[in-house]
């Protein structure tokens, strides 16, 4: 069975404990973080593990490499302190259960690009970006035998992750391309940071989509016309996984020209978009996260943001909507990168 | 004496028009060629018919066959192949009917001699004689010419040959049969058309398609038109090969043979089997795609157009005038 | 039983608004027409291919010309023919009689209860070669043929007169029938049909094989030349778009009191 | 072929008959599915189609001249597919044009659909004109012979033979000549682009017009081509590269598009009307092409463009598809759709209905006056709009 | 020739007469799993002169009529079950009035849901009409004469309680009004008169409406749809009671499906909510998500799904595809809310006996007052075996529903005859009179609702 590998000592021997005092959802100092990451080290139970809105940030914060992030669902399991209601863990689990019949095996050249559990989204890897790319889960009917299941994170079961993510690897490295590109970074997430974390070996080498699009465009250099629009991005928790590959979103923004404007929530600070904590179990959730967007959003309204670029599907659904109502146009990065090189926005279909 | 023979044939129990204007020829080449006109008559009850030809003809053989109320090919063949291997006419003129068809061709590889079809003129020139038919329906005319000194069968086309005065008083022969009743081919009957519906005859107006109107749904154009102009449709005859209007509606050689005051040919293309059906018409009124067509040939007014795309024009216009 | 179709290839001329007589004045210029099958012959096809189908027939297919008028026998063997012969001799120039006279010869050489012949062709449409081919076989024959059935050791047959009246024969087989248009309704032949029948037989034989010498086929009719008819009157052409003819069409006639 | 050899038996009875593939996109009413807002019987709409079809594959009908007709009234439009919600909607129209490739193989069509197919393959047209002819439309005009100019001007059947379109066909000529595009025109040695004669069922025929249309342009050297008709460029752009033909296909209206962006056609002229504009089935649901001639139209000083309310991929077919614009099953009524569709463009107030298309040039044409609208509704090609508005109409 | 057909021709013309194999063939099916049956005409008038006209002529020669909207009532009620003229209505889809301020529309009887939608949509945003669940070529009034239910049903109720006023062809061809229409232009209410409403319910048995009123209702800035997710099925009556108690829904439907796999085992309650301002919207939510739900979420029992903006168009089921097959049909039921669970669990039973993923659908009618729950059944068109498991499980299901104390929401003739057997024979008898006063010949989509003569 697959452990997590996470050592206590390290957060003894730590200086700032920043996994929990930078947490934005909960107001810690210093002593009762050392305090509490240590009960929950042991095992024991911690107000952290009850108030925890599971927005991934305190895998970045953590200053030791330490795993503090997959500690706290896997206590919250073995606790049985469910962040959210019962029927939507059941809702969840049942969710990554293929049922629509095996995925046909295709040979994939490199690089290949997998779409994860986001073939419907298939229109958004149009144009040049992603002309010579084999695409591997086109199919939205089988796209849960590609599921990186890293989702039930915000379910509190690792369990299941640990039982299926084999698998699902086992599946993509049957396409047989070394090197993929993933449409999602929770995916990119899952096989560079999670898996290794708990010990499955992962038979292939993971592309950020970000620092793919990057090259891409520096290739495509003749045919970018700066955008010269002010933009705001929405990171996803799932990026808290590869902090390492962050910058490249100003790198593209500085490769097509498009303004990053002043924000509060930015970077480390980024607000989580709400989707999970509104269905959390813990009182006045659904408040609590309209508190949330609520602030993204004004924060987005006065630093003058024209667009809000998104790289999760699961965040552009909960805020496209709420953004545009506020005269901010959203937008897929890979998106924002095709309307730079003068192809028409695949959109929202 | 040199003889021209006249084959006459006779339906519902008088001479056949055809038959007529085959004599009528066959006078006025055996005034140039100062030879006898000789006609045949063979059947059951001939003398009425026979009676009737001696009035164009020198002489009328007559062939009494039981049993042949209408006209038969084949025993009609055998008489004649007897009467022309002993009397070597120069010239045998018989109907371009569905008779003629029938029997001579035969007539002519029995007896080895050159045969002309659809003739619309037979003449007699020095060198001999002249026979013209057209080609390609219509577009052409082929020329032949025999010597005159073997027999020559000629089918002569309806309606190109004049009627003679019939103010003779021709002789009358009987032939003998050569023959015994016929065993392989068994004549059962003889049907008329029976009388439907619409009767295209009394229309004032006929709205007649052809080829052109391409689909059995458009007939319904044409029908509409026929209303806006008081008249009734009627047709050539692909159209009721093609199973879009019952037999009945037919105008032309097989068909009905009509005179209205206005006679509009739709997509027709005027070959003659339909023409010979609608040319007594008082205006006849064409349109259709192909300049050359023939129907522009008898037509007193052409549009050269898709049919499909002045009909309903065509109608709007006389609604619009009607009411 | 078997059944003779005896099929020609004629120049599709409803393409051109005129026609140009060739050098040899005997015939029209035909480089910058295309070829098709005669109508009538179709019919016949047609006719054949549906006895086929009801029966247990083997259905033969002949022509006499040059080469390229293997494309008709193609059609034919797409229609259902299980074989097809063509005597490789250009008869344009012959008349009835000798291509009769070459047709005869060859159907004597093949089984045959039933022969079939268009009634006339397209192009010079005498109908002569049908009739002639049965004298000339010593078989009966019915011309212009509207409806047959075939019966045990005969065939029934409606033969069309003028008016729309029908003439009604029994005739005991072999017998050679030439079939008028409307019988049926020839069906589609589709180019993939025609492809698959390159595979089928398809035989061609010579005059001579079939014993047949110069004399024998040398013209009792002679055609001396091709001349444009003299056309009637002429129509008075009104012309352009649907709306100003049709307006001046129900000016006309409504001067004529029609309206 | 039975129902099992069927390319579609795992799939043709998944059609619900739900209805969908009536409607427009905005579903105003029932009529966006030309044949069935032609009959309005149940066996017109798409679904019916998918039905008859399996029931006649399965022998539970047998073949009649109506079955085929209500096959062949399909214009295909797309529209069917455009609304059908299910899984296999790509299909469906596949699925109609395979049942009448069936029924091309058993030589079971209507009749003016056998002569349809028979006059291409003997004289490359459907009208039956002599190939010798089809240059014809040329005379009297500059448009020179195709011979390795940039741009093979490919006119197609409608636009080289019929009287209305071939006035388009030289309108456009004469733009391209002013805007400076070199080009030329292959005349008499045009072939039929078979875009028809594919919907219509005939495979083998359309891939023998196909291959001899790409070896000929290969022979010349043709890279790219210009079409006036959508269906010559679909033919040429989705269907050709089977046949190797690699080089690039424009509808002429994006060739337009790109010369009035760049400056090289001057329209300021201008062209003072209101204008609606009727989205060619082959250009818009078929190719996705809808901005190209709004774009071009909106570029004309002068041009109100107006929509109507079935536009873009809801647009109603003109009937004219399908080969329809030369058999006609959906004529003869005033819920043709060419004349709702003139009535829809009138409703706009627009005082002239931009087509794309010659096959839409002429059905929509003869409609306007089967309305009797001649007189506040004038149909105009794009290219005759833009040739008013560079001086050269 | 057929001298019907000849009168049928000289009624509304060649072009909508068919007696082709063709049209007989596609009239013969409904969608579902009843027996084809073909009938010997289908007719497409166009007015209610011919619609008239037709019936006499079917009275003098007693062929049956079988009218039709968009025929998907799945039940086999448009299936001419003993042949006769398959009367397709849908020519007569001209939306007559629509009444802003007293809000209803008068309709033709060949509208489309679809249709008045995107009419009310184009020309009349502030109205919108309770649209069933079914694919937008129902008809507005073949949904009323089968007493069908839409997307406001929760408020409103019935689709048939909107009914403001009829005009119907009798089956002896009189035309004949209801409601207010019947003395006044406006078509505006189906009261106070002497109640006369004997074609709400007969599935055409007792004659064609060729024209309704239909109420309208205010549609509002802002529409869209809560999902809250429970396991017990026991909740959902106690959820559906706090809920309508709120009267903040306008849309309240539970349903659980073995497919996809996310739904299966738990049940969905999807709440519709419109409102004009932000303001008003945040209120509603609070009250419901938070007010009224918010203890089943603090226990565990219930999470929220979360709030999707915007009105999902009704889509054909993709149920009826699960097996490939084009097919799928269902019981609907009304009934009591509170046998939710036992409808879901046993409904669940049949469906596994028969080998047929499960899916089940509860909508509230009224302040919970009823619901209409609905069992469906997938089948392969092309697997005779599949459609013979289905019509055992929609049998199956028609006995349940009579078992729990419900009633059968337009039953296929099994189903009918089930109900007639239980009816009160007075209120059977009061039936036949009715249907022989009205229908002398018989004449009305004969094989449904024969109580007898």
């Amino acid at each position: 069975m697959y452990e997590l590998r996470f050592d206590a000592t390290t957060c003894l021997s730590c200086e700032t404990n920043d996994c929990l005092t930078r947490c934005q959802y909960m107001d810690i100092d210093r002593e009762t973080a050392k305090a509490e990451i240590t009960k929950i080290a042991n095992g024991e139970d911690s107000f952290v593990l009850h108030d925890c809105v599971t927005c991934y940030a305190c895998e970045e914060y953590c200053p030791m490499g330490n795993h503090p992030f997959y500690l706290i669902v896997e206590r919250q399991e073995e606790l049985d302190i469910p962040p959210l209601p019962r029927p939507l863990i059941k809702r969840g689990i049942q969710t990554g259960i293929p049922f629509r019949g095996e995925p046909e095996i295709t040979e994939a050249t490199e690089p290949a690009l997998c779409m994860g559990v986001f073939s419907d989204l298939m229109y958004l890897i149009q144009g040049k970006l992603f002309e010579g790319l084999s695409v591997i889960s086109m199919d939205p009917r089988k796209m849960f035998h590609y599921f990186c299941q890293l989702m039930y994170l915000h379910y509190a079961r690792t369990s299941v992750i640990k039982e299926r993510l084999p698998g699902i690897t086992e599946t993509i490295a049957k396409h047989g391309a070394r090197e993929i590109v993933f449409f999602h970074d929770e995916c990119y997430g899952t096989y560079t940071s999670y898996c290794p974390a708990v010990g499955i070996d992962v038979p292939f080498e993971s592309v950020h989509l970000f620092e793919y699009l990057y090259n891409r465009l520096n290739e495509l250099n003749d045919d970018i016309r700066p955008l010269n629009i002010k933009v705001a991005y929405q990171r996803p928790c799932s990026s808290r996984l590869s902090p390492d590959k962050h910058h490249f979103v100003q790198d593209i923004f500085d490769l097509i020209g498009a303004h990053s404007v002043e924000r509060e929530y930015v970077d480390e600070n980024a607000l989580c978009c709400g989707g999970t904590i509104q269905g959390q179990r813990r009182e006045g959730s659904r408040l609590r996260a309209a508190d949330v967007q609520k602030r993204n959003l004004e924060d987005m309204v006065n630093a003058g943001a024209e667009v809000c670029v998104f790289n999760c599907p699961a965040c552009y659904n909960t805020l496209a909507g709420p953004v545009s109502r506020e005269g901010i146009r959203p937008m897929y990065m890979s998106d924002l990168c095709r309307l730079a090189i003068g192809e028409n926005p695949a959109g929202r279909r | 004496m040199r003889e021209i023979l006249v084959v006459a044939e006779h339906r519902k129990q008088k001479v056949a028009d055809i038959s007529v204007q085959m004599l009528g020829k066959g006078r006025q080449l055996a005034g140039q060629a100062g030879a006898d006109l000789v006609a045949v008559t063979i059947g059951t009850d001939v003398a009425g018919y026979a009676r009737e030809l001696s009035r164009y003809a020198d002489r009328v053989l007559t062939a009494e066959v039981s049993g042949m109320q209408e006209p038969l090919a084949e025993p009609s063949q055998r008489v004649l192949s007897s009467i022309i291997r002993d009397r070597k006419p120069f010239l045998v003129l018989i109907g371009h009917s569905s008779f003629g068809m029938d029997l001579a061709p035969a007539l002519a590889v029995e007896l080895e001699v050159p045969l002309v079809t659809d003739c619309v003129d037979v003449s007699l020139e020095e060198d001999g004689l002249r026979a013209v038919r057209p080609v390609y329906n219509g577009k052409m005319n082929a020329v032949y010419s025999f010597a005159l000194a073997q027999t020559v069968i000629v089918t002569g086309r309806v309606g190109e040959f004049p009627v003679g005065e019939g103010d003779r008083r021709g002789e009358f022969q009987e032939v003998s049969l050569p023959f015994g009743p016929l065993d392989y081919k068994r004549f059962e009957g003889y049907t008329e058309q029976e009388a439907a519906g619409v009767d295209i005859t009394e229309a004032n107006v006929l709205v007649s398609v052809g080829r052109g109107i391409k689909d059995r749904a458009s007939i319904e154009l044409a029908e509409r038109l026929a209303d806006a102009l008081g008249g009734v449709v009627a047709c050539s005859r692909p159209v009721v090969d093609y199973g879009w209007l019952p037999a009945d509606r037919q105008v032309g050689l097989s068909g009905k043979t009509v005179k209205p005051k206005l006679y509009l040919a739709l997509g027709i293309s005027g070959a003659f089997q339909h023409v010979v059906g609608m040319r007594g018409a008082n205006m006849i009124v064409a349109v259709n795609r192909d300049p050359g067509a023939p129907i522009f040939g008898i037509a007193d007014y052409g549009i050269v157009d898709d049919i499909l795309r002045v009909i309903p024009v065509l109608t709007e216009k006389v609604t619009g005038l009607r009411s | 039983m078997d059944v003779v179709v005896c099929v020609k290839r004629v120049p599709d001329a409803s393409g051109m608004d005129a026609l140009v007589i060739d050098a040899s004045r005997k015939d029209i210029e035909r480089r910058t027409l295309v070829a098709k099958i005669n109508d009538w012959d179709e019919y016949a096809l047609e006719a054949a291919a549906q006895l086929k189908e009801k029966a247990g027939v083997s259905l033969t297919a002949v022509t006499v010309g040059p080469d390229e008028w293997d494309d008709v026998l193609r059609r034919a063997l797409a229609m259902g023919a299980d074989r097809a012969i063509r005597v490789d001799e250009d008869m344009l120039a012959a008349d009835c009689h000798a291509v009769s006279t070459v047709l005869a010869a060859l159907v004597r050489t093949l089984p045959h209860d039933l022969v079939l012949f268009g009634a006339q062709s397209e192009d010079f449409g005498s109908g002569q070669l049908g009739v002639m081919v049965a004298e000339m076989l010593g078989i009966p024959h019915a011309a212009l043929v509207v409806s047959l059935e075939v019966g045990e050791g005969s065939v029934r047959v409606d033969r069309e007169l003028e008016a729309g009246a029908l003439e009604s024969y029994a005739i005991e087989l072999p017998a050679l029938l030439t079939i008028q248009t409307g019988v049926n309704r020839p069906r589609y032949i589709s180019v993939g049909g025609i492809r698959r029948a390159m595979k089928k037989d398809l035989q061609i034989m010579s005059v001579s094989e079939l014993g047949l010498t110069a004399e024998m086929l040398a013209p009792q009719a002679v055609l001396e030349r091709l001349e444009t008819p003299p056309r009637g009157k002429e129509a008075e052409l009104i012309s352009g778009p649907p709306e100003e003819t049709a307006e001046r069409l129900v000016g006309i006639l409504r001067n004529a009191g029609i309206l | 072929m039975t129902l099992a050899d069927y390319k579609y038996a795992d799939m043709i009875h998944r059609c619900f008959r739900c209805g969908y593939c009536k409607f427009p996109v905005n579903w105003m009413d029932v009529n966006s599915c030309p044949a069935y807002a032609r009959f309005r019987m149940e066996t017109y709409s798409c679904g019916g189609r998918l039905w008859l079809t399996r029931a006649w594959l399965s022998d539970e009908i047998e073949w009649t001249e109506h079955l085929a007709q209500i096959l062949y009234t399909c214009t295909a439009c797309k529209n069917c597919e455009e609304k059908c919600p299910l899984s296999f909607n790509v299909d469906i129209l596949n699925m109609i044009v395979a049942a009448k490739a069936e029924m091309v193989e058993r030589g079971l069509v209507p009749s003016a659909v056998k002569e349809f197919l028979e006059n291409i393959e003997r004289h490359g047209n459907p009208y039956g004109t002599a190939r010798a002819r089809r240059g014809e439309w040329t005379e009297g005009s500059e448009i020179e012979q195709y011979q390795g100019q940039e741009f093979l001007y490919y006119v197609g059947c409608v636009g080289s033979y019929d009287t209305r379109a071939q006035e388009t066909a030289r309108t456009l000529g004469r733009v391209l000549t002013r805007s400076g595009v070199s080009f030329g025109v292959l005349g008499s040695e045009e072939n039929c682009d078979g875009n028809e004669v594919n919907t219509l069922g005939e495979e083998a025929l359309f891939e023998m017009l196909a291959e001899d249309n790409v070896r000929k342009f290969k022979e010349l050297g043709v890279t790219r081509v210009v079409a006036l008709s959508p269906h010559s460029y679909n033919a040429m752009k989705n269907e050709y590269p089977r046949f190797d033909g690699t080089f690039t296909s424009f509808h002429y209206t994006q060739l337009l598009r790109d010369l009035i962006i760049g400056e090289k056609l001057d329209v300021s002229g201008g062209f003072s009307a209101s204008v609606t504009y009727h989205d060619p089935c082959f250009l818009g649901r078929w190719n996705g092409e809808y901005e190209a001639p709004r774009r071009v139209l909106r570029s004309i000083p002068g041009v109100e463009l107006v929509e109507m309310e079935k536009n873009r991929a809801g647009a109603l077919c003109c009937g004219g598809g399908g080969g329809n614009f030369y058999t006609d099953f959906l004529g003869g009524s005033e819920s043709s759709p060419a004349r709702t569709r003139v009535r829809e463009a009138s409703a706009t107030g627009a005082s002239v209905l931009a087509v794309a298309c010659p096959n839409c040039m002429t059905m929509l044409e003869d409609a306007v006056k089967a309305e009797g609208l001649e007189d506040s509704l004038a149909v105009k090609d794009v290219a005759e709009i833009v040739a008013a508005a560079c001086g050269t109409a | 020739m057929d001298s019907i057909y000849d009168s049928l021709v000289e009624i509304v013309g060649s072009e909508h007469v068919s007696t082709q194999p063709e049209e007989l063939y596609i009239y013969s099916f409904d969608l579902g799993t009843t027996e084809p049956h073909r009938p010997d005409y289908a007719v497409a008038p166009r007015t209610t002169g011919e619609i008239q006209q037709i019936v006499r002529l079917a009275n003098r020669e007693k062929v049956p009529v079988v009218p039709l909207g968009g025929g998907l009532s799945l039940a086999g009620l448009a299936v001419p079950l003993k042949g006769g003229i398959a009367l397709d209505l849908k020519r007569m889809d001209t939306i007559i009035e629509v009444n802003e301020r007293a809000r209803y529309a008068v309709v033709e009887c060949g509208v489309s849901q679809g249709q008045l939608t995107s009419y009310l949509e184009r020309r009349h945003p502030r109205l919108m009409h309770s649209e069933p669940g079914a694919p937008p070529q129902a008809t507005i009034a073949g949904n009323v004469a089968i007493h069908g239910q839409g997307d406001l049903a929760q408020p409103y109720g019935f689709n048939s309680d909107m009914v403001n006023g009829l005009e119907v062809v009798l089956p002896t061809g009189e035309v004949c009004r209801f409601g207010s229409c019947s003395i006044s232009p406006y078509w505006y209410t189906q009261h106070p008169l002497p109640d006369v409403g004997l074609f709400l319910g007969w599935a055409g048995t007792t004659g064609i409406i060729t024209r309704v009123s239909i109420k309208l209702f205010p549609c509002k800035e802002i529409l869209g749809a809560g999902q809250f997710v429970v396991e017990d099925e026991e909740l959902i009556p106690e959820l559906v009671h706090r809920i309508t108690h709120t009267e903040m829904a306008h849309d309240l439907v539970a349903f659980s499906q073995a497919i996809p796999p996310f739904s299966s085992g738990l049940h969905h309650l999807t709440i519709s909510l419109s409102a004009d301002s932000e303001k008003e919207l945040d209120f509603k939510m609070e009250l419901i998500f938070d007010d009224t739900l918010g203890e089943y979420i603090r226990r565990g029992d219930g999470g929220f799904l979360g709030f999707t903006r915007g009105q999902q168009r009704p889509q054909v089921s993709k149920t009826s595809d699960w097996r490939k097959g084009g097919g799928f049909e269902y019981v609907g039921s009304i009934m009591p809310v509170e046998t939710y669970p036992e409808c879901y669990r046993r409904g669940r039973e049949i469906s596994e006996r028969h080998d047929i993923p499960y899916t089940v659908l509860g909508r509230v009618i009224g302040m919970s007052h009823a619901m209409m729950f609905s069992w469906t059944y997938a089948f392969n068109r092309a697997d005779p075996e599949t459609v013979r498991q289905a019509r055992e499980a929609l049998h199956e299901s028609d006995d349940l529903v009579l078992e729990l104390g419900g009633t059968i929401w337009k039953p296929g003739v099994y189903g009918q005859k089930l109900v007639m057997e239980r009816m009160d024979p007075n209120t059977l008898n009061l039936m036949k009179k009715v249907k022989q006063l009205l229908d002398p010949n018989g004449i009305m989509n004969p094989g449904n609702w024969e109580v007898g003569r």
